[in-house]
């Protein structure tokens, strides 16, 4: 990138989404811990400023976990310093970005066991235990 | 009461006694209606056309006009003074005519009659508005068409109309003749004064006014000391001595047009090469300014004052005043015609001054000063004469918070109207005449 | 053109016969008022300097004289604010002065968009409450015409319109964006037949009264 | 894909696991731009989706729309959604050549009757039909043909949706939107010049997922990505409000990244997804890259003034138009003048007589 970063094109522009967006998620954490439904936000949804999605994430920080999911490509997800706000990248196979979500719940969904998984992987496993 | 006041209130009896006709018969209302647009075409140009158009119905002008400041009658704002002329302008001159004519109402008797009260009861001419305007409209000069206008139609008020075909007619004013000149001539001649009448070879006119002549002939005599003073050849006709010009006032131009005629042809008749114009607003704007203009050519002679004669001959060492004043203070009432129409605004001043007086300008005076109410034919009216009392009580609150010892004016119609007005309230501050002070502090 | 929106309308024949009629217009009222010329005074003048005398008339009439100050306070003020007001809406903002630019081939710096939104705001309160004072204060309600209260509307249409597209209020933007060009329109065509002609009357008007008094020797 | 198999089949054949199905519906989701918590909804649909047929005509274009597509995202989630389809004809695309290529395309039609998308990229002249043919057809005649039996018609580009390049003035071959030729389908116009990759298989995902038309705007386009105008959405919108704008393309303004309204910027006017979907992976979008939209989504954008010429500059005409009704107004006036004076004249001889 050391030939793009020589041009000098700079933004020191705010969309003003950022604050709106960490109230969201201050919103959706009290309605988590209020006992409600959790909250998927989907950052492709928001108009962003080159360098506000890096602010976010700053600003979220890193908590206590990070997790890979190997299924259609990687995806990431990594708790944030807030615990319940899920930071989720999804790639393809090239490791291009295809989706980003905040997902405000106590466990992202992705990461869950899939019953329809757990029937396959018996599947296999008592065709293995079968050889 | 003074004598003087005891003549001014005789006068407004004989004006009383002018039988308040009726309009007269003859002409129809169609006749009338289109005389009057007539006229209003005759003196729409392109000056009068931009003065029309610029107009944005702000209503200041209202803010300037005495008559609205003391009635608070909207009708009497100046800009709905002219608002006929602006409904011809629009339906027969303007450049959008054709857009405008459908839904511009034409002009109608009616109108006539309605704007008759609003010009000549409710307007003295003063020209305040002018002052005022914003856009630099001169309002006063459509006023003064629509008045015009209406005294095509022969629609003026009865008693100006009778004034003026008198002395278009008879060449005098109620009854003042060149019979009545020389008689009061003869006693002020008696009394010491020195005044020629009829004099070949003379090269200075002197003119004086009917009020003059009936109310304050001692004015005329003070004339006459400062002319000889300064060692003027000069006279007055029996013929043409009249100043005042009741066609102007009562809108007619052609009894406008006879009246000066007789003093230009007097004067190019007798090789005359300035004509002095005594203690008078409308008389010395008729000649001065209008004069050229009625006649078509220019004057054979120059036109002045007495005020400017006055302050010229101090200029020029020929004329010197005893400053016997003794600081006593006086309140200058600026006659609208002589000041804000006729330019004269600094030389009363200086002479008050030079005799030892302080001036007590009043709040606004000179080129914003209040009309004396009684203007261009005003005070002969009998249905102005609520609207003029009002205006006075207005100059006077000025002149209280002035406070001066005395008013002095330079002309006979304004003293006449603050004479009958003060009388009317028991007001009794002295009104005194400019010339006539002049007169009392010469050196002898 | 087929499938003409109203956008393309109002930028292209739209503002084309709009700019051909206030040209024509205007010219033509300025002139046939003009060419019916001034009677000739023929009167001696007694100050024959009368381009001063009409230069310092379009001056001093930009301020009424201390006399009448008091009397007219409320409407010399909020008439000079509108105008104001009206001016750096109309000739400081950005896309308005490309608009200008594209036409006259020079511009001029622009103002951050809040004053233009804060004046435009100020001009159109202001406008509306000289419409009221008008419609309410027995002197203008009076001298008032069907000219009066149309040239306001019609100036009121493009503050109205301009402001609104401006804060994505109501329609569409382009669709806001059209009715604002066209309400621009609608006024440059109103402009010729109606007292908003007195942007350009003004001054003459002002520097004729000089002169007439300056020949009287009167500084007016 | 077996055309008996339903789409979830599909995938699980593939080894895709559940977790990997509900990532494809997530990022299908985004990519037609519903709300997260429409997530379940998809999955549901898409594990029962049954793969459509897809015909792919191209008539009076540059293939700069296919260009988008294939070179947008090398194997993504979209790619899956192609996977999805049975692409049955795209003479740019497909293997088969000259009768063979026309033969599928009949073949497809006639088994999908009913049930196919036909997607169409290019504008169809109709001044003379044989300025575009395909196989000795005409655009006029085959786009006739094969929309006869179509389910919907996705006119992808704004060549297809509204004339484009093509049907610019001052349009020599008399080039139409597909719209104007058939008025019995639902037509789905996705407009762009290219249309965003990411826009067309949304659609295509909406198809897929719900099998009905998207929800559409005045202009035919899917409102999901055409809700919004560019400016609105553009992270550049703050230095308009402030008015700090780039006047040149290599000023300090421009450094900074300020707003390009005085540039040309067509934003204002301008519906699509630019602003938040981006283009090239989400890496930027022309704004982004320093140059104002020039509003290649809306119809005939070609004809608006040059893109560089300031959304509120109008076509005023000529100096001389202006000079001319000048010069018309002065003598109108001179005449309406000399016709008053004479009034004023007959007048000033009245009051002599």
């Amino acid at each position: 990138m050391s030939s793009l970063d020589t041009i000098p094109v700079t933004t020191e522009v705010a969309t003003g989404n950022v604050e709106p967006l960490l109230h969201e998620i201050r919103h959706a954490l009290k309605r988590l811990a209020g006992g409600e439904q959790g909250t998927t936000i989907d950052l492709k949804s928001l108009p962003l400023a080159p360098g506000e999605e890096e602010r976010i994430e700053a600003t979220l920080g890193t908590g206590e976990v990070r997790a890979e999911v190997d299924a259609l490509g990687p995806t990431l997800i990594r708790e944030t310093s807030y615990p319940g706000v899920w930071l989720i990248t999804h790639k393809n196979a090239d490791n291009a970005v295809v989706a980003r979500f905040i997902e405000v719940t106590y466990i992202p969904e992705l990461l869950r066991s899939q019953p329809e998984d757990i029937d396959a992987g018996i599947d296999r496993l008592e065709s293995e235990l079968r050889t | 009461m003074n004598s003087q006041t005891t003549r001014a209130l005789e006068m407004e009896a004989a004006l009383e006694q002018i039988e308040p006709t009726i309009e007269r018969k003859g002409l129809s209302d169609d006749e009338r209606v289109e005389r009057a647009k007539q006229a209003f075409l005759r003196k729409l140009d392109g000056r009068k056309a931009v003065d029309l158009d610029t107009c944005i119905h702000c209503g200041m002008c209202a803010e300037a006009c005495p008559f609205y400041l003391t009635t608070q009658n909207e009708k009497y704002a100046p800009v709905h003074k002219y608002r006929l002329l602006r409904r011809l302008y629009r339906r027969r001159l303007s450049p959008m005519r054709w857009l405008y004519k459908p839904f511009t109402p034409d002009i109608t008797i009616d109108d006539l009659r309605e704007w008759r009260h609003y010009v000549f009861d409710a307007c003295t001419g003063c020209a305040r508005c002018d002052m005022i305007c914003p856009m630099g409209v001169n309002v006063s000069s459509l006023i003064r068409i629509v008045r015009e206008g209406i005294g095509a139609a022969d629609l003026m008020p009865p008693r100006l109309q009778r004034l003026k075909n008198e002395q278009r007619d008879k060449n005098s004013i109620v009854g003042v003749d060149g019979e009545y000149l020389r008689n009061v001539v003869a006693t002020l001649n008696d009394q010491g004064a020195d005044i020629p009448l009829d004099k070949d070879g003379a090269d200075t006119m002197l003119l004086t006014t009917v009020t003059e002549l009936r109310l304050f002939p001692t004015a005329l005599a003070a004339n006459a000391k400062i002319l000889n003073k300064i060692g003027a050849n000069w006279t007055m006709y029996t013929d043409a001595f009249e100043a005042a010009n009741l066609g102007y006032v009562a809108g007619d131009t052609k009894a406008l047009r006879t009246a000066t005629a007789r003093i230009v042809e007097k004067a190019r008749e007798q090789g005359i090469k300035t004509v002095v114009v005594g203690e008078t607003g409308h008389g010395y704007q008729t000649l001065r300014w209008l004069g050229a203009n009625t006649m078509g050519e220019r004057l054979p002679f120059d036109v002045y004052s007495i005020l400017e004669v006055v302050a010229q001959a101090q200029a020029d060492g020929r004329l010197e005043l005893k400053q016997q004043a003794n600081g006593s203070s006086v309140s200058y009432q600026d006659p609208c015609r002589l000041s804000r129409k006729g330019g004269i605004l600094e030389q009363p001043r200086r002479i008050l001054e030079s005799m030892g007086y302080e001036i007590r300008e009043t709040e606004v005076h000179g080129r914003e000063d209040y009309c004396c109410g009684g203007g261009c034919g005003e005070y002969v009216l009998s249905t102005g004469s609520k609207l003029r009392h009002k205006v006075f009580d207005l100059k006077r609150h000025q002149f209280e918070d002035a406070g001066a010892d005395e008013v002095v004016t330079a002309c006979a119609s304004c003293r006449y109207n603050l004479l009958i007005g003060a009388e009317k309230v028991e007001w009794d501050t002295p009104i005194t005449s400019l010339v006539e002070t002049v007169a009392a502090h010469m050196a002898d | 053109m087929e499938n003409m929106t109203l956008l393309d309308f109002a930028r292209g024949p739209g503002l084309q016969w709009a700019l051909w009629i206030f040209c024509l217009g205007v010219v033509w009222r300025i002139v046939g008022a003009m060419y019916l010329l001034g009677n000739k005074d023929l009167s001696k003048a007694r100050r024959t300097n009368y381009i001063r005398s009409g230069l310092r008339a379009i001056l001093t009439r930009s301020t009424p004289a201390e006399a009448f100050e008091e009397k007219i306070r409320f409407q010399h003020i909020s008439g000079y604010a509108w105008h104001l007001a009206l001016f750096v809406s109309v000739l400081f903002f950005a896309p308005h002065i490309l608009f200008f630019e594209s036409i006259l081939g020079f511009s001029w710096p622009h103002l951050p968009n809040t004053i233009i939104l804060f004046s435009g705001a100020v001009a159109t309160a202001l406008l509306i409450a000289l419409l009221i004072r008008r419609a309410t204060h027995p002197v203008q309600r009076l001298i008032s015409t069907a000219d009066d209260y149309i040239s306001i509307a019609v100036v009121l249409l493009p503050l109205i319109t301009g402001l609104a597209a401006f804060a994505h209020i109501g329609l569409r933007y382009e669709t806001m964006l059209a009715l604002h060009l066209l309400s621009v329109e609608l006024m440059l065509i109103w402009y010729p037949f109606s007292k908003l002609m007195h942007a350009f009357m003004t001054f003459p008007a002002r520097y004729q009264t000089g002169t007439f008094f300056g020949h009287r020797g009167i500084k007016a | 894909m077996r055309k008996d198999q339903n789409l979830g089949e599909y995938l699980r054949s593939q080894g895709v696991s559940r977790r990997g199905f509900l990532k494809f519906c997530s990022a299908t989701a985004s990519l037609m731009a519903l709300p997260p918590s429409a997530v379940a909804q998809v999955a549901e649909a898409l594990a029962a989706a049954r793969r459509p047929s897809v015909i792919w005509l191209s008539f009076q274009e540059c293939t700069g729309c296919t260009e988008s597509l294939t070179r947008s995202h090398s194997p993504t989630v979209e790619s899956l959604i192609f996977d999805a389809i049975s692409l049955d004809y795209h003479h740019t695309l497909q293997a088969a050549a000259g009768h063979g290529a026309e033969a599928a395309r009949e073949a497809a039609q006639e088994e999908n009757k009913g049930e196919y998308i036909l997607v169409v990229d290019g504008s169809i002249p109709v001044d003379n039909p044989a300025y575009s043919t395909i196989a000795g057809i005409s655009n006029l005649d085959m786009l006739k043909d094969s929309a006869k039996d179509c389910f919907a018609i996705v006119s992808v580009g704004t060549c297809a949706a509204f004339g484009g390049l093509p049907g610019a003035a001052p349009n020599p071959t008399g080039a139409v939107a597909v719209s104007d030729i058939i008025t019995d389908k639902p037509i789905i116009n996705v407009s762009g010049c290219p249309p965003i990759p990411v826009v067309i298989t949304g659609v295509l995902a909406h198809f897929l997922t719900f099998g009905t038309i998207p929800e559409l705007d005045a202009l035919g386009r899917p409102t999901a990505f055409f809700g919004q105008n560019i400016h609105d959405r553009c992270y550049r919108r703050p230095f308009y409000e402030r008015g700090e704008f780039a006047e040149t393309f290599d000023d300090e303004g421009a450094r900074k990244g300020w707003c390009l309204y005085k540039l040309g910027c067509k934003g204002p006017i301008t519906y699509n997804a630019c602003a938040t979907v981006k283009w090239n992976q989400g890496m930027g979008f022309p704004i982004q890259a320093g140059h104002g939209c020039i509003a290649c989504s809306e119809p005939r954008f070609w004809d608006k003034g040059g893109f560089y010429d300031a959304l509120s500059t109008g076509d005023w005409g000529t100096r001389e138009a202006l000079l001319g009704a000048a010069g018309a107004g002065a003598a109108l006036g001179v005449a309406s003048a000399i016709r008053a004076r004479s009034r004023k004249k007959k007048a000033m001889a009245e009051e002599e007589a």
